[in-house]
Parts: C-alpha cells; structure tokens; sequence
C-alpha cells in the first residue's frame, strides 16, 4: 500500500433526530481494496454511504479522498468523479426508459436517443442483463432494476465504487456475474466498498472487513484473519456462533392439507402448478428470475387473479385476487417489494404491524391506543426490531428492521397458510435467524408455510424445495439435497 | 374603521359590490365625495368582491362596528333575504343600489331599469338596421340579474317589433376574452353581422374594437360595411369612442347618480324620513315595486352623437 | 442509541404539528383585539364562526379525500347544485320550480340525496373507470354549475321551504345551529380519523395504496365511500348556505373551491395524501376566516384589500413553517 | 421473455400515449364540419387557433412545472399584473399610469421582467423556504391580482403603447404573429425536453427527485429556473392577451387555471410529476379551444352550454382512456 488512502471517513458522527446513526466511525480504506461493511441493521452502514456520497454530510468528522478533503456538498459533479454508488433504495426512475435511467444526467447535452439506446444495449449486454434499453424502467422486475443500477454504477467510472447491499434481490447466477465483474474491476485496480449481509459472500470478493455495531465502529481487519462466527460475534456483540439449522421433525403424515393449489395458471407466468400444503409444513419454492415463482406467491396471496385453477385453503376455495378474502381463507402474505407494496411509510410501527388485525383492537372498529402500542410492544419484543418505540414512522427504521415489521403484520392474523417472497431480503444474519425462528415457530404450531426465496440458507428451513423453470415445477426436492442440486434445477440443467 | 367623531352624527356604511370594474371604480370614487357633501359621517367603505356571502360578512361586521344604515349593491339579488331580515330586526334600514332584492324589506332601492337598457339597446339597433339584419349581444352571465334583465328585454323587444333581425346571444359571463372569441366566430360564420349589443362596455369595448379594427371593420356609419355598436355603461371610453365613430351609442348608467342618492336616502333613512311613490325632484320617478319596497328609477339616457358631450353625463365630468 | 428521548420527541413532534397555526391564530386573536375592540365581542366571534361553517364542511369533506390520496374539485358546484336541485323538485313551477312538486319534506333529503350521487359519479369515473381524479372532478365542477344554471335558468330560488331553511337559521342556546352541526361532525371525523380502523385506512391508503391492498384493506371500496360521505357533506354545507342567505343562488359555492385548498394547505394536510389531520385544517379555516373579519374591521381600502389578503396569507404559511422548522411538501 | 415483442410494445405504448387525444380531435373535427361548413374554413381554424395561444402560453409553463413535480397556480394573474404593471410605469398618471412615466419602449420589457420576477419569487418561497408550492402559489395568485387591482384601481387600462399591442395583433404572412410565436415556442419547448439533458433533468426531477440529486442533477436550480421560464411565458401570454382584447382588463386571466390544468391533464400530464409530453398538452388546448368554437358555432342556449361543455370534457377523457386503456393517475 502506498500513498493516501483512497476513501477515508475520519471520526464521523451522524444523528437523525434522537438516533445516533454513526457515533465517532473512522474507515480507511486502502487504493484497489475491496472493503467489506458488515453489521446489524440499524447498524448505520447505509449512513455512512450516504456520507461517503456526499448526500449527506456529517454532524462531525470530515471524508477524504486520497487524502484530499472532500467536495462541497453542492458540487455534485465533482462527487461522482469521485464515487459511484448503489444505493439500498432504488434510484430508478419508473417514467424514464431503462437507457436514459442508465446514463442519467450524462447523457450529453444534446441527446441523441438511437446512439445512447445502443450505449445503453452494449453496457446491458456486458452485464448479461436481458432487459431492452427502449422499455419504461418502471415496467422491470425488481432484480432487473437492481441489475440496471449495478449496471449504472460501474459504468461511471470512477475509481472507488459503493455496493450497498446490491446482492439482496439477486438470484445465484446474477450474483455470481456480478462477482465476475467486481473481480474483474478490482483487477483494474478499482477501490470497493461492499455491504452485504450474506457473510459468505464477504469471503468470496472482499481482502478486509470493517464491522460497525450500534453506530460504532468495532472492528477492520483483513477478511482471512477473522472467521465466520469471529465475525458474528464482533457483529452481535455476543461470543457464540450461528446455531445450525437443526433438522425439522417429519410432518405427520395425516396432517390435514391445508394449503391446495390445484391447475393454477396466470397467462404469461406460470401453467399448472399443482402444490399441496400440509398444516405445519414448509415448502420452499425458487427458481430464477423469470420462473414465475413471485406471481405464484402472490396469486395464493390474493394479489393476483389466476387465469385458470384453483387455490383451497383450510378446504375452502378462497376468491381469486382480494387480499381481504385471503386474509379471511386465513392466508397471511409477506409482499416482494417492502417499499412498494409492504409498508406505509408516514404510519407508525404499531399500525403497519396491526392493519390486519385492526378490527381486533377495539370494539365497532374503534382502534385502542393502549391495545395497539401493547400488541406492538410483543411484536417488537417477538421480532427484536430496533426502533425507537411502536409511535416511530416506519420509515425511519432500517431495511432489516422494516423488512420484522411486514413479516410480523403477516403473522398478526394467526394465518393457517403463510405466503413468504423473499421473506429475508436484507436481513442481517442475526435478525434472519430469528426471523426463519420465528417462521418455524408458526410451522409448529401448525400454520402450512409456502416460501419463494432464492436463498439457499432460507431453503434449508424447508420440508421441501420446489423448483420452478419457466412457469412449472420442474423439480421437487425433499430435505437433505445438496446446493448443488437446486442450483442445476434453478438453471433448468437436466440431470 | 371606528367612525370618526363628525359631530356625533351617526356613522352610515357602504359595501361596495367589486373592485374590478370600471363603472363601480367610478361609483366608488363618487361616494366619499357626496357624503362630505352631504355631510354624512361615511365609515371606511368595504368590498363584496362580487361574492355574497363576503357582502354578508361585511354588513355583519359594520353592524358589530356601529353603521346606523348600510348601503349596498348586491349582485346576487335572492341570496341576502336573510340579512335583510335580521338588519330589519336590528331597525337598520337598507339602500340599495343598482339591485332590487328579490324578497325582504328595504328602505329604498335606487337604480336604473336594466330592463329599459335592453329595450333602448334594441330600439336603436333595429331603427339603425331598418329592422333587420343579424346582431350579435354579448350577455352577461346568466346568474347576474342585470344581465339577465337586460338580455330579456333585448330579446322581448327583437322578437316583438324587429322580427326580421336575427340575434345572436352569446354568453360571455362577464369575459371580455369569451366575448371577443364569440364575436371572431360569429363573423367567421356570418360575414354580415351589422349590429352588435355589448350589456357592459368596461369589459366588451375594448376587445371588441381591437378585434373589428384587425378585420378592417371599424369604418364610420356611412360605410355599408359598417356595424352598428350599443354599449351600456356610459364610462369616459365609450364616449371618447362614439367620438370617434368607433361605436354608435351607449346607456350610461348614472355612477354619480347611484352614489348621491344611495347616500341621500341612507341620510334620510337615519332622520327618519318617509318617501311615497310620484316624481321626484330630481328629474326620477319613485315607484312601489310591491308593499314595501319603493324604488327611485334614476333617468339612464341613451348616449349618441347628438348628445355625447352633455356636461351632465358622468362619464364627461369624471375624467379619462 | 437511546429510546426514550426519541420516543418523547416523535410524540410531541406529531402534536406540534398540529398546533403549528395555533401560534398565526393567537397573533390574529391580539391584532384583531387591537384593530378594533368589537372583535372579541362575542357577537363578532360568533359571526365569524357562521360565516365560516359552510367552508369548513367542504374542508373537512376535502381533507378527509387528501389524506386519501385524491382530489375533488366539484364540491364547490355541489354547494349549489343539490339544493337547486333538491328545492326545485318540490317548489311549484311558478317559483322556478321543475314542476314536479314533490312534497316539501322530501327537500332536505333530497338534497343530501344529490350530493351522494355526486359522490357516487366521481367515484365510479375515477375508481371503476380509472380516470384522472383532477379532470374528472373539474369536469364535474363545469357540468354540475351548469345543470344548476340548465335547470334554473341562472335564477336564484328563493321561496324555500322552512325545512330547507331551517339548519342555516335556527339558534340552539345561544348559539347558531350551524356552528353546533360543524363542531359535531368535525368532532365525529376526528374521532374516526385518528381512533377507529376505517379512518386509519385512510390514511394508509393515500399513503401507500399498494402496501394497503396488500394488508387487506379494500381500498377502492373506501375512497368510493369517502367520496359519497364528501358529497353529502358539500350538500348540507349547500343547505346551511341556503338558509343562512335566505336562497340558493344560481353561483352559490363559486371560488370556494381555492379558499378549501388554502385551509386545509395551510392546516397543514398534504396534496400528497396520507397526511395531515381535520384539526389542523379546522384551524387552517380559522386562519382564513380571521384574516378576512380582521381586514373588514381595519377597513382596509377595497383597493388594497385583495393584495393585503394574499400577503397575510403568506405570512401565516411562513410563521407556519418558521414555528415548526418543517418543510412541507408539494 | 423474449425482448423484441417488449421493445416494440415500449415504443409504441410512448407514442400512443402522446397521441391519446388525437381521436378525440378527429372526432370533434367531423362533429364541427357537420354543425357548420364554416368551421372548417381556414378563417376559422386560424381564429381558433388565434383564441387559444395565450392559453398554450400558460398550458406549455405548467406543463413544464408539472413535469417537475410542482405546481403553479400564480400564472393566471401573471397574465394579469406583468402587462398591468408594466403598461403602468410607461403611460402617464392621466391615463391610469402610476405617474413614472418611463419611455413606452421599456414597456415589453418591464412586462417579460415581472413575469420572471413572479417566477423568481415563487421559486424563493418554495425551494429555500420549504414552502409547500401549492399554497405559495395560491397566496400569490390572490396577492398579485391584489396588487393588480390596487395598482390600477380596478380599471382597465387602455391607452397603451403600440410595442404593447403589436405581438397580439400583427399578422405574417396570413398568420397572426401570435401564432407563429406559441409554435416556435412549443417546437423548442419539445425539442428542450425531448432532447436536451437539462429538459430531461425536469423529467427526473419530477419522477424521483432524490434519484436526480444522486445523479447529480441540481434539482433546486433547474426547478427554480423553471419557475423563472414559466412567468416569462405567463407574462408573455399576458402581453398577447392585452394585444388581441385591446386593453388590460381588471380580471385579465382571471379563471384561466383550471383550463390551464385541464388542458394539460387530459393532454395526459400527471399531476405526480415525471409524466408528460408537451405535445400532448398542446392536444389538450386544441381540445378544449374545438369545443367552445363547435358549441358557438351550433349556437348552444346560453342556459345549457356549460352543463355541455362539461359533459363533452368528461366524455373526451372517457374516450381518452378506452383508447389507449391506460388508467390515468391522480
Ligand atoms: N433519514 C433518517 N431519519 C431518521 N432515522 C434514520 C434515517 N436514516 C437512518 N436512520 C436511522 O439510523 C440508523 C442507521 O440506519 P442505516 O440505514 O445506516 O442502517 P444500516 O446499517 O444500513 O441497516 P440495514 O442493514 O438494515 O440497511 C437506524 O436506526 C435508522 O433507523
Ligand atoms: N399479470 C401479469 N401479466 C402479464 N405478465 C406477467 C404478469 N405477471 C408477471 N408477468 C410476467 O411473467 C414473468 C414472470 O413473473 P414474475 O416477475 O412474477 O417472476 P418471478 O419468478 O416471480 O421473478 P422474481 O425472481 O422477481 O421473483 C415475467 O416476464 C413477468 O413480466
Ligand atoms: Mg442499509
Ligand atoms: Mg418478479
């Protein structure tokens, strides 16, 4: 290492209102390094990237580039010089096409669409990402977007690029392109800094390691130094390792079917998908991103009508596409989307977490203040979510945090069936643990779980994985298959 | 606000109906100049802004602060039958100017016939025309009874002796930009249009002449291309423009007059005075329009050529 | 991380902004008391009050819709269309009637009947036929002035049955019914709004339809609702208006649209929906009505007084925004 | 999921959206050739056009502020006190001037300069104050129609000098000059926002504004020079005004918002900002300027043609959505 660090945040402190974000964090991060930032949600790495972006700037502390005081908060362009970032929220722009998303702002002063339509095709085409230049941005699946901005960040070119969490709404194979990539950038001698809450991944890309825990820094060490559960351990605070998943006792057979999915087809996305449920089973389902698996999730949700076939649960057929009638067939949901679909952000923790059961609060639908902060005290106790208490607006918890608080509104029904998508995207492994705990826990006590997830550390939780190919089930795997064998499904490999 | 001591004489108020006009600018203007002639103790006029129940909360609120009798010129004519009746309640008589109230009981009602406008408008037109021809009117708005009334009457009076003049009624509420929009069709449609009636010249005259001047048909009355122009109003541009043989006649509509004899009646009112119906002496006709409700019909001549510079017009003595 | 303090500062953060117009409204309080001495009569607050019931009713009517996420814009011909309409299907013909003369009983619920449908049109254009909720309004507010001008020829109606005249007249201890009516119904929206589950729906619908259709909450069904419940409540603020003027005026509710806006705007409810509560927009109505008592009792010259309103008005939204250090959105 | 067949449905979806209006056009074009011959005639197209160019002035300003995600209702008094104020300063006191008395040729000028000034103000108030735009704008238009009025004392203003009345009134080559000018304007309004990245900032403003600043994009300044371009246009569209119609009336403008809004709402703008084409809106104003010449020229009762009006605006936007069967926001 010589010179300058190429990024540095010196003793920088950041508070929202009453929350300290970051308290006194200093980071250093060395030219052509792949820094790795891990920590819990709410830990404050997201609070950091915003300062090392200049879209904040710190209470206290100062960020340097290569040893040079950063820009003017105002000076934008002399920011993105510098840093490229993927933010945890989406940047997209629904209205804008994907090819004007990609080169925002660049674009040339006077735009010449059919040069920057094919610009655009070639940089898509070089991250293997199948999505046409022309179409609105809006219109794409969540991991398309999330490929666009990948694709948008390391376009840039500048020297030191920012991933925050971008693996999160990934499949295998896109992470695995993507860590392609990185290598290949890092190669070229590009600085990373790379959040993720996938601690293999750390391993796979990243040479060193920086830990924060509650807002502070804890820990920045060489990745081969520190071992999986050290590192959980700095993480958590607590000395002891990951519990391994500890085998789920058999389903009894005679266990009622309490989900049945019969001949359910949606033109365009899946034809069918026969699945049964019994009560206190769970079934994984995955697949890759154009398999159908989400709109199967969210058809037995109640999101989406069915073309054809049917969805029984508890031995009822349940009205095709109203959410209020799957709720009523006892049918809980965890949505894809926590922005777009699972949250209200201006509402507090305690009612996000109880709309289902707001009829339950009170009498005549009058809604108990006492009766909704205390059911949201036991969800927060349940789900260990940070917040500052069941008044604070959703929006002002962490993306692990607000992901406890929809998995909780989906459990606040007692449901007999509970549909998860993705229910652990951007869970930090601690919070994953008990929020799969908390999933077992409904399995034992009978509640049939259907989960989409591409999450091979989800699946194992599962009695058994399904995987879809192209709109059907192409295999059904029971417990005890190897990752290697739903990988070569998920690619739709014949064996 | 709080009426300045004159002399202890009780304080009389005036609610002025709209700020955006130039006929009730002018009549605004007159009315702190004939109270000090008279000698009434005036308090700070306010304005409805052409809104009913704004006129409401202005008489409420000069009631709150004192006024012995109000002067006001609602434009909306059925919708201050309620405060009539509690001001009647509270014994403070009412004058007002321009509208006659569509039920309740008012001291006097003081205004000219608008119905006599339509009918002088349509008078002059079909003698000008020899009775026929086609005549575009721009109305007011249907919901303004001044509108109304003159739109009535211009049509009655078409219909019963110019059968042969076809009329074109455009309805304008009150917008010199709708009215201008109506007239470049119109003409468009019909080349011969020869008679145009505007129901209010602040608003319609201008537009009006810029529009015939751009179409090259603002030639004098000699000229077969000539259209015959009525206005109503009687402001100092109408004049200027008859003047010029731009248009051909107005009705003035006596600001001045509103306002001295608003005021003398409110004046009155207060030394409690009583009026009955027959001439006055101020060249006007009082008449009991029902029980109790006697309105003075202030003179509104017809305006052309012969008699445009007559110093007694208002619109010669105001100024331009 | 600490909790507590957090905890005490989200709460008194939410009430402040509610209070934010209480500080603009004591400051009017002492200006008015200064300009004139009559203004603290209880004669002229009472006034006050009146006038503005029938504004607030559209305002609640409107915040209620905002927080939902939508827009209507045809309450103020509402205002005159449903008495118009209710009155002119029971008077006799002679007085500018249709000529049905229904008995006069039915005036009153007919009228509110009128500002249902309304309500139930604009909610069927925009919910069922998924039409822009701006346009479909403001077309709204176009056809149903002129059906009110169609049917009456543009003529006030003024021989009223007492019926219709009697909520925007009658007196209850002291007290004008009127005043009574609103401060009931605002109470009971308040209620809804903040303690029970279909008023909190609202707010979670307008801010964020997706994730509220994903929780179950039959979303089109409320707004639909919320829209009917708004037009029966620009129907009586039509009936108040028609008994405290003595008649229903053929451009009754005109402009009133902008002055419901600016309440509820400056009550601090968002065009964005999801936000914002009847309290503040009752006092955002409050504010506006002070303003213009104040200006009427400083005799401000009619000239100015336009420019003079639009200023305070201005004023009050920067001491607003200046008391609670908020921006405030759209 | 192949990528041609969404590719070509992308495009064509863009384009159909920007042609939503154009068999609603057709339609009114047939309907007014069989109500009168003359409607066609080139007399009358031009005069139609000629009626609306002050109207796609103020439509292409809010256009633009919309797409930008704010909103401004101050445009219409804009079109009101820049020339009021501008023809003010130039004609002397006898003629309702304010006594200045500066030389007439200032007089376009001052008038672009007030507009820009509003613009300016605007743009102060909302984006380094906080304040919500909505309401800013709505206490300016109140304040400077206030000012207007208070200013002239409610009169029109008639003698103006002729640099004033000439954009309105002069003709090229057989087309009135205003019409080449709200051409020229819109065909660089388009090609600025079509392709020119600082029209394509607005876009991205509109659509999501923190995305923009995380582009680099400053958003304040490109919104606030926004504001700035759309008082000229409305001071501008004031200027027409005041040539064609002759004069500066009192209420110059007074009304034009909703039109303004509905113009560029069934023109297929979101109110949500990011959404929009100008040619659309300009389809929007053509719309709305056939209907009022078609209802003219077939002579409506003057009792029943705004309940026509409104109905026909309701149908338009029904026929709008069926054709393209894309469900309209906000
Ligand atoms: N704009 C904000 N307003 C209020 N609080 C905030 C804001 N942004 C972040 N916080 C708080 O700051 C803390 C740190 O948040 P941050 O987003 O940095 O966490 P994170 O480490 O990125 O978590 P995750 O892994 O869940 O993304 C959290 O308690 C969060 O609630
Ligand atoms: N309602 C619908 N109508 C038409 N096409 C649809 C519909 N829903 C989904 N599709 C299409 O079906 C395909 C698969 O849908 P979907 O996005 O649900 O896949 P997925 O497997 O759930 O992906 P993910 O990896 O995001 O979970 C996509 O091409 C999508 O565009
Ligand atoms: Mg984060
Ligand atoms: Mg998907």
């Amino acid at each position: 290492m010589t010179g300058a660090p190429a990024v540095e945040a010196v003793n920088t402190s950041k508070r929202f209102g009453a929350t300290t974000a970051l308290h006194d964090v200093s980071l250093s991060i060395a030219p052509g390094s792949t820094h790795a930032l891990v920590g819990r949600n709410g830990a404050g790495k997201s609070t950091l990237v915003s300062l090392l972006t200049g879209l904040q700037s710190p209470d206290a502390g100062a960020v340097r580039f290569d040893g040079e005081p950063a820009p003017p908060v105002p000076d934008r362009a002399a920011w993105r010089r510098r840093v490229a970032c993927v933010f945890q929220r989406s940047t997209i722009i629904a209205d804008l096409s994907v090819a004007e998303n990609l080169f925002l702002n660049r674009q040339g002063d006077v735009i010449r669409w059919g040069t920057l339509r094919r610009r655009a095709q070639q940089l898509l085409d070089e991250y293997g990402v199948d999505v046409d230049p022309a179409a609105r941005a809006g219109d794409l699946g969540v991991e398309q977007r999330q490929l666009v901005e990948i694709a948008r960040a390391l376009s840039q070119g500048a020297r030191f690029i920012i991933l925050d969490e971008p693996t999160a709404r990934l499949d295998a194979t896109a992470i695995e392109r993507l860590f392609v990539r990185l290598r290949a950038l890092s190669a070229t001698g590009v600085t990373m800094l790379f959040i993720s809450h996938h601690l293999q991944e750390v391993y796979e890309v990243c040479d060193t390691v920086t830990v924060l825990r509650d807002a502070r820094h804890v820990l920045t060490a060489p990745v081969d130094t520190v071992d999986h559960d050290a590192l959980v351990a700095a993480m958590t605070g607590e000395a002891v390792g990951l519990t391994a998943v500890g085998a789920r006792p058999p389903v009894p057979p005679d266990a009622q079917v309490a989900l049945r999915v019969a001949g359910l087809t949606l033109r365009g996305s899946y034809t069918s998908i026969d699945v049964d449920v019994r009560a206190g089973e769970i079934v994984g389902v995955t697949g890759s991103g154009s398999s159908g698996k989400v709109a199967l999730a969210e058809t037995v949700g109640g999101l989406r009508r069915a073309t054809a076939g049917t969805v029984t649960a508890g031995g009822r057929d349940v009205t095709p596409g109203s959410v209020p009638a799957a709720l009523a067939a006892g049918i809980g949901l965890v949505p894809q989307d926590r922005h777009r679909e699972g949250l209200i952000p201006r509402l507090s923790v305690a009612e996000n977490a109880t709309l289902p059961i707001a009829a339950s609060l009170g009498p005549a639908g009058y809604v108990s203040p006492t009766k909704l902060a205390a059911t949201a005290r036991a969800f927060i106790d349940r789900f260990d979510i940070h917040t500052s208490g069941p008044a604070a607006p959703v929006s002002s918890l962490s993306g692990g945090n607000a992901q406890k608080v929809v998995l909780a509104r989906a459990l606040s029904t007692a449901p007999s069936v509970l549909v998860l998508i993705n229910p652990t995207a951007g869970v930090d492994v601690r919070s994953k643990e008990s929020l799969l705990d908390a999933v077992r826990t409904a399995a034992d006590t009978g509640t049939a779980v259907l989960m989409v997830s591409d999450e091979l550390d989800d699946l194992r939780h599962c009695d058994r994985v399904l995987v879809m190919f192209h709109g059907r089930v192409v295999a059904a795997l029971p417990a005890g298959w190897s990752d290697t064998d739903v990988v070569a499904a998920v690619e739709g490999v014949n064996r | 606000a709080t009426p300045e001591s004159t002399g202890g004489t009780p304080p009389i108020a005036v609610d002025l109906p709209r700020a955006d006009s130039d006929f009730w600018n002018s009549y605004a203007k007159y009315v702190p100049a004939f109270a000090k002639e008279a000698g009434i103790n005036l308090m700070t006029p306010t304005n409805s802004q052409n809104d009913i129940a704004k006129l409401v909360a202005n008489t409420q609120a000069l009631t709150s602060q004192g006024a012995k009798a109000i002067v006001m010129a609602p434009q909306d004519t059925g919708a201050i039958a309620t405060t009539l009746t509690q001001l009647e309640q509270k014994k403070i008589p009412v004058v007002t100017v321009d509208t006659r109230p569509d039920k309740g009981n008012v001291y006097m009602v003081v205004r000219a016939d608008n119905r006599a406008y339509g009918q002088k408008a349509c008078e002059f037109l079909g003698a000008k025309l020899n009775g026929k021809g086609k005549v575009i009117e721009f109305q007011g708005s249907l919901s303004s009874v001044n509108g109304r009334d003159r739109s009535e009457a211009f049509a009655e009076c078409m219909q019963s002796k110019f059968p042969g003049i076809t009329v074109f009624a455009e309805p304008t509420d009150w917008e010199g930009a709708k009215a201008s929009a109506a007239l470049q069709t119109r003409l468009a449609q019909h080349p011969d249009i020869n008679g145009i009636y505007m129901q209010a010249g602040g608003v319609f005259l201008a537009p009006t002449l810029q529009l015939l001047r751009t179409k090259n048909l603002l030639v004098p009355p000699g000229d077969p291309k000539h259209i015959f122009i009525v206005s109503n109003d009687g402001i100092p541009q109408e004049f200027e423009a008859i003047r010029k043989g731009e248009i051909d006649a107005t009705v003035s509509q006596p600001a001045d007059l509103y306002a001295k004899y608003a005021l003398f009646y409110a004046k009155a009112a207060v030394d409690g005075k009583t009026f009955q119906p027959g001439r006055t002496d101020h060249d006007s006709t009082i008449v009991q329009v029902r029980p109790g409700l006697l309105e003075d019909q202030l003179p509104a001549p017809l305006v052309t050529k012969d008699n445009v510079e007559d110093s007694a017009l208002w619109g010669n003595q105001i100024g331009k | 991380m600490t909790t507590v303090p957090a905890r005490l500062s989200g709460i008194r953060l939410a009430r402040m902004r509610d209070l934010t117009l209480v500080p603009a409204i004591l400051v009017l309080l002492v200006v008015g008391a200064i300009v004139d001495p009559v203004f603290l009569s209880s004669t002229n607050i009472i006034n006050v009050l009146q006038q503005q019931t029938e504004l607030s009713l559209l305002v609640l009517a409107e915040t209620v819709i905002l927080i939902g996420g939508r827009f209507d814009l045809s309450l103020e011909s509402t205002v005159g269309l449903a008495p118009a309409l209710g009155v002119a299907l029971v008077i006799p013909a002679a007085s500018n009637g249709l000529g049905t003369s229904w008995p006069s009983a039915l005036a009153v619920p007919l009228i509110l009947l009128v500002g249902l449908l309304v309500g139930a049109l604009n909610g069927l254009l925009i919910l069922r036929f998924g039409l822009s909720a701006f346009i479909v309004t403001l077309g709204m507010l176009i056809t149903l002035r002129g059906l009110q001008i169609g049917i009456t020829g543009g003529k006030n109606l003024f021989e009223l049955p007492p019926s219709v005249l009697y909520l925007g007249n009658a007196t209850w201890l002291g007290l004008p019914l009127s005043i009574w009516l609103c401060g009931l119904l605002f109470a009971i929206g308040i209620a809804v709004l903040g303690w029970f589950r279909h008023g909190r729906a609202v707010y979670a619908i307008g801010g964020n339809v997706d994730a509220a259709r994903a929780a179950g909450i039959r979303s089109d069904r409320v707004i639909w609702i919320v829209f009917m419940v708004a037009g029966v409540l620009a129907a009586l603020a039509g009936l108040l208006m028609t008994g405290r003027l003595g008649s229903v005026a053929a451009a009754q509710g005109e402009k009133m649209i902008f002055m419901v806006f600016a309440a509820a705007v400056i009550g601090g409810v968002s065009m964005n929906g999801g936000k914002g509560t009847l309290f503040g927009a009752l006092c955002g109505v409050l504010v506006l009505g002070l303003i213009t008592n104040i200006l009427t009792l400083a005799g401000v010259s009619a000239q100015w007084i336009q420019a003079v309103y639009g200023l305070i008005i201005l004023i009050a939204l920067i001491l607003a925004r200046v008391t609670t250090g908020k921006a405030q959105d759209s």
